[in-house]
């Protein structure tokens, strides 16, 4: 069989599958979120885009920030710290560097509108949401979405309905990922699997690209089959300050500065100067810490064991010629 | 168990290379169990090596099996795949998603308009004879953009109306599919059998493209049980190549699918 | 922490769990299913069982033949030689040895069913299954279940609806559970969670119950959650004739072997006589087999590699105190 | 840091104590993130040792976790969990699929009828003030048979009205919550603050039960937006025992949730 290879750098996968005003997603929940694609995608100036993005956190404020994104649709933007997302918060008040247009969802609709997405179903009716400033019958002023609400014709019940959303071009950190572009995950995967699978076009940075034979042995851990993925980059760290199980740790560190130099617009460009536009690529990112502090952020190591999947037994073959 | 004859294709042979020939490299393929285990592992070992196989149980292959699955759930699978998950990422993600290519489907009969039936004969209520059920073949006849289907020619069982479609295809022709609601640029794409190479007309009835070596279209128009249309350019199919024929045998060594009876037969069977 | 354990024999869980007149899901797309369970089902004499099993295979056709289903939820009965499911066959179309209700789905319809029982959805929209003999408005002497076909409040196109099915209780074969019932899963897994999960009470059949250490150091092949479940049972060859992936394979000789002895009422009543009601238990069952046999299903080995979770780094706490 | 008082529970103390008590054994928790966490533990450590916790991101801890996690996502958890896996495993199958009990949420604020707001002050569209957003507490409090609510006492909490439903209580009251489409047998339960407890009334209005020592009726009706009705048996709640206390330091000895602010204020950050 001949499988393309997928593998290319960061600059190369970028370039050729985001575009201007693309709907792009952003792959991992809080975990796993693909930094360095998402600076690589600043560098290269793309505009216009509308970001989907179940947790915005720091990643969503820098895209904001940075004036790229048009339209935000997520369930909720902050720093973990907890803190402010300083960027997101004066773009949705102040208009400042430019206004955007906010569509919100609770958690559990958005992941059912990627699950939607994922399978292209027309719609999935749910029980959440209603009455609350989510549900524009009943909060016309509220938040602008794309849920209805209709009556069951099942029960008579009144239902929110989730439609699909899809995606242009999708992005996601991964532990592992083989030239093929099959993608395996593990840790908190919140929308990470249907999030991806309702893209178009799939980018796979993986902390180690590995031999094939290392995906079939386990294949109930592939969260994208390689054959919807168009790029596999190796990028070592590509998630940081995000946390990637069982390679890095959150860098706390990190997330507070951000929180503290990003008060301002001009301190948030003189960030984004120094960690995005100022460096080539993510090892000029990671050279600006300490080799130290970033080895401190590695978990100590607990390993799963290894399964017995078995390859198969010949006893059919055998009774047949006994 | 008698060797083949090493040139002459039978009749089963040349339907599983000529279903093969569908196959464009690099299609992503829903495959149902039975024919189509082998006519999509043939055309990945000739002139797909790219095309992705997908089984309803959730499985995406990644190389070629350790011997020929007897079905696709046959745990053979599972150590040549890429993928494992559930029902819901290949029939859903996958089919329903509208990542799917090419569906292959085996059937116990076909009406005029691509219709499958594998539930009954007989009203579905009080059947006669009665079938194992659609499994996924309905989801497969459904949502896929083509659907090929693979069945060794016997009149019985290709009647004008099935009794029940367990795979919808164009139901009564003339748009009455998507009217349904079916999806637009979906449906049968051809049949293929031990006899011939049937296609559809714009108005979704069957009709003959092309005949194997020993027959002809007189033969297989008295084969199906309605009036058959015969395409302008109808003629006979090529024959299975050397290189292709033996491709298929080493496949399937055991020649549990080639020749469509099961090894135990006769045998005693001692547990 | 104290977590019960639910651990019993399979005669108290059966006896505990499964009630006359239940909605019976029995777990196991082909692969992994608990015929042991079933067998002690079927010993304890449970009826009028509404039996919903999206791959009918033999194990719906002994409860058929067995008098002791009233109603049948599926997508196919057959033997997967593939030959005739005989006693599914008598009873539908001569009502042999009694007649049952069919409820007929297609695998993706059935599954969304699951997914929606399993989240107790009000429904899922869908594209599959119009005009077919599924659907009830264009075939009404066709299939009768529980699929509506609406027009969407989004596109205007016509959609099937899928409603949830819930289930009393549940029985499924895994590779391995903890005793709080934290059950893990591996190969095939066709509609095993979302059926699961969508059970009122659940039982869990292992080939192995092992140290609660052993799932938390893998928590990601965790399939169904310790809360979820009543009654943990450990049942080597539990699923056999069918296979469960690392442990055996498909027993084809058994399956070729039912087939020839079910052809008549009175056949099936032999057979089940000798392997159902006349063993007490799984050890008696197997060993009306050859030793050797078995063991011939026994695949060769071939394991999944280790996977790093990692625990987690004391970076944040260094820093503060630096 | 100075040293907490060996005996005398701060208010935080007293609040997370409290909300602990509202934890039954056995029971199956969402637990959101900051205060939560916490409570849910500290429940856990002392007379709830069966509860179960799960958070969104998909989540379900086995046992107890190495260090006290900074947020649900903190990856400290995922070495002590029994599950992990998807948002819809937990917001959708235990959460939507009817088998949790209880939902625990912090709030930047919550109105008389028990509905929160942690999206933004002023008009939607055009906000003075702006918030993280919902996450999963809109579905947490849509969905949970019983929701409580925990945050610290402050009067611009505990509006009249809040701005914006992120998180539906009983809306207008009077059955509102439910003639919006929400289950029957679910909404608020309890807000615990640091000042007391608030428990609902039949038309879903907030009513004080109970109030911290140190504190009074009186005191708390002030620290309301709203004419704050009283329960006829409301009394003082039962102080911290020196065992609750004790576990709640073990807990977090970097008093990270105790003292409610961050560890690294004040220091340089050096990356």
């Amino acid at each position: 069989m001949t499988v393309r290879n997928k593998v290319m750098t960061l600059p190369e996968a970028v370039d050729r599958f985001v575009r201007d005003g693309d709907t792009l997603h952003l792959g991992g929940f809080i975990q796993q979120q693909p930094f360095a694609a998402a600076h690589e995608i600043l560098r290269q100036g793309k505009k216009e885009l509308v970001l989907s993005i179940c947790a915005g956190m720091i990643l969503a404020d820098q895209f904001i920030g940075a004036g790229a994104v048009s339209h935000l649709i997520t369930t909720f933007c902050w720093n973990p710290l907890p803190a402010t997302a300083h960027a997101f918060v004066r773009a949705v008040t102040r208009g400042i560097p430019r206004p955007i247009e906010l569509e919100e969802y609770s958690i559990l609709t958005l992941n059912l509108a990627y699950f939607a997405g994922a399978m292209d179903l027309p719609y999935v009716a749910s029980k959440t949401v209603m009455g609350s400033g989510f549900d524009s019958e009943n909060s016309p002023d509220g938040a602008k979405n794309r849920l209805r609400f209709e009556i069951s014709p099942f029960t008579g019940e009144r239902v929110c309905l989730v439609p699909p959303i899809r995606h242009d071009v999708g992005i996601i950190q991964v532990q592992r990922a083989d030239p093929f572009g099959n993608a395996q995950s593990w840790g908190m995967l919140g929308e990470s699997r249907y999030g991806m699978l309702s893209c178009e076009r799939i980018v796979v940075c993986a902390e180690e690209i590995v031999d094939p034979d290392v995906i079939s042995r386990d294949p109930n851990r592939t969260m994208i089959p390689g054959f919807r993925v168009d790029a596999v980059v190796e990028v070592p760290w590509g998630a940081h300050p995000s946390p990637v199980a069982g390679y890095y740790d959150m860098d706390w560190l990190y997330f507070a500065h951000y929180e503290r130099r990003t008060r301002d617009q001009e301190g948030f460009r003189e960030f984004m100067d120094k960690w995005v536009y100022g460096v080539p690529d993510r090892e000029a990112y990671l050279g600006l810490m300490s080799r130290t502090r970033l080895e401190a952020l590695r978990p100590d190591p607990r390993d799963a064991d290894p399964v017995p999947y078995g390859t198969f037994s010949r006893h059919f073959e055998e009774a047949r010629d006994a | 168990m008698p060797s083949p004859d090493k040139r002459t294709p039978t009749p089963v042979e040349r339907m599983i290379v000529a279903a093969s020939h569908l196959v464009e490299d690099h299609a992503v393929l829903m495959v149902g169990t039975q024919w189509p285990i082998i006519v999509s592992l043939l055309a990945r070992a000739t002139h797909a090596p790219g095309a992705v196989i997908c089984y309803e149980g959730g499985i995406v292959l990644q190389d070629m099996p350790g011997r020929i699955p007897l079905f696709t759930a046959d745990p053979v699978v599972q150590s040549c795949a890429a993928f494992l998950g559930e029902s819901l990422d290949t029939l859903g993600m996958v089919l329903h998603g509208g990542r799917c290519r090419m569906a292959l489907l085996s059937a116990a009969s076909v009406d005029r308009f691509g219709n499958i039936n594998t539930t009954c004969i007989g009203p579905y209520v009080s059947p006669t004879l009665r079938f194992g059920g659609s499994g996924g073949a309905c989801d497969f006849g459904s949502l896929s953009p083509r659907t090929v289907i693979i069945l060794e020619h016997d009149r019985r069982r290709f009647p004008e109306r099935v009794d029940f479609i367990t795979t919808p295809g164009y139901l009564d022709g003339g748009g009455e599919r998507y009217r349904a609601g079916l999806r637009p640029r979906t449906g049968p794409y051809a049949v293929v059998t031990t006899l011939g190479l049937f296609r559809f007309n714009e108005a979704g009835e069957m009709i003959l493209s092309g005949f194997h070596e020993g027959t002809d279209v007189e033969e297989i128009r008295g084969q199906v049980q309605w009036d058959l249309k015969v395409a302008d350019d109808v003629g006979p199919l090529p024959s299975p190549t050397p290189l292709e024929l033996d491709t298929l045998r080493r496949l399937d060594p055991e020649r549990m699918y080639l020749e469509y009876k099961r090894l135990l037969e006769g045998k005693e069977i001692s547990l």
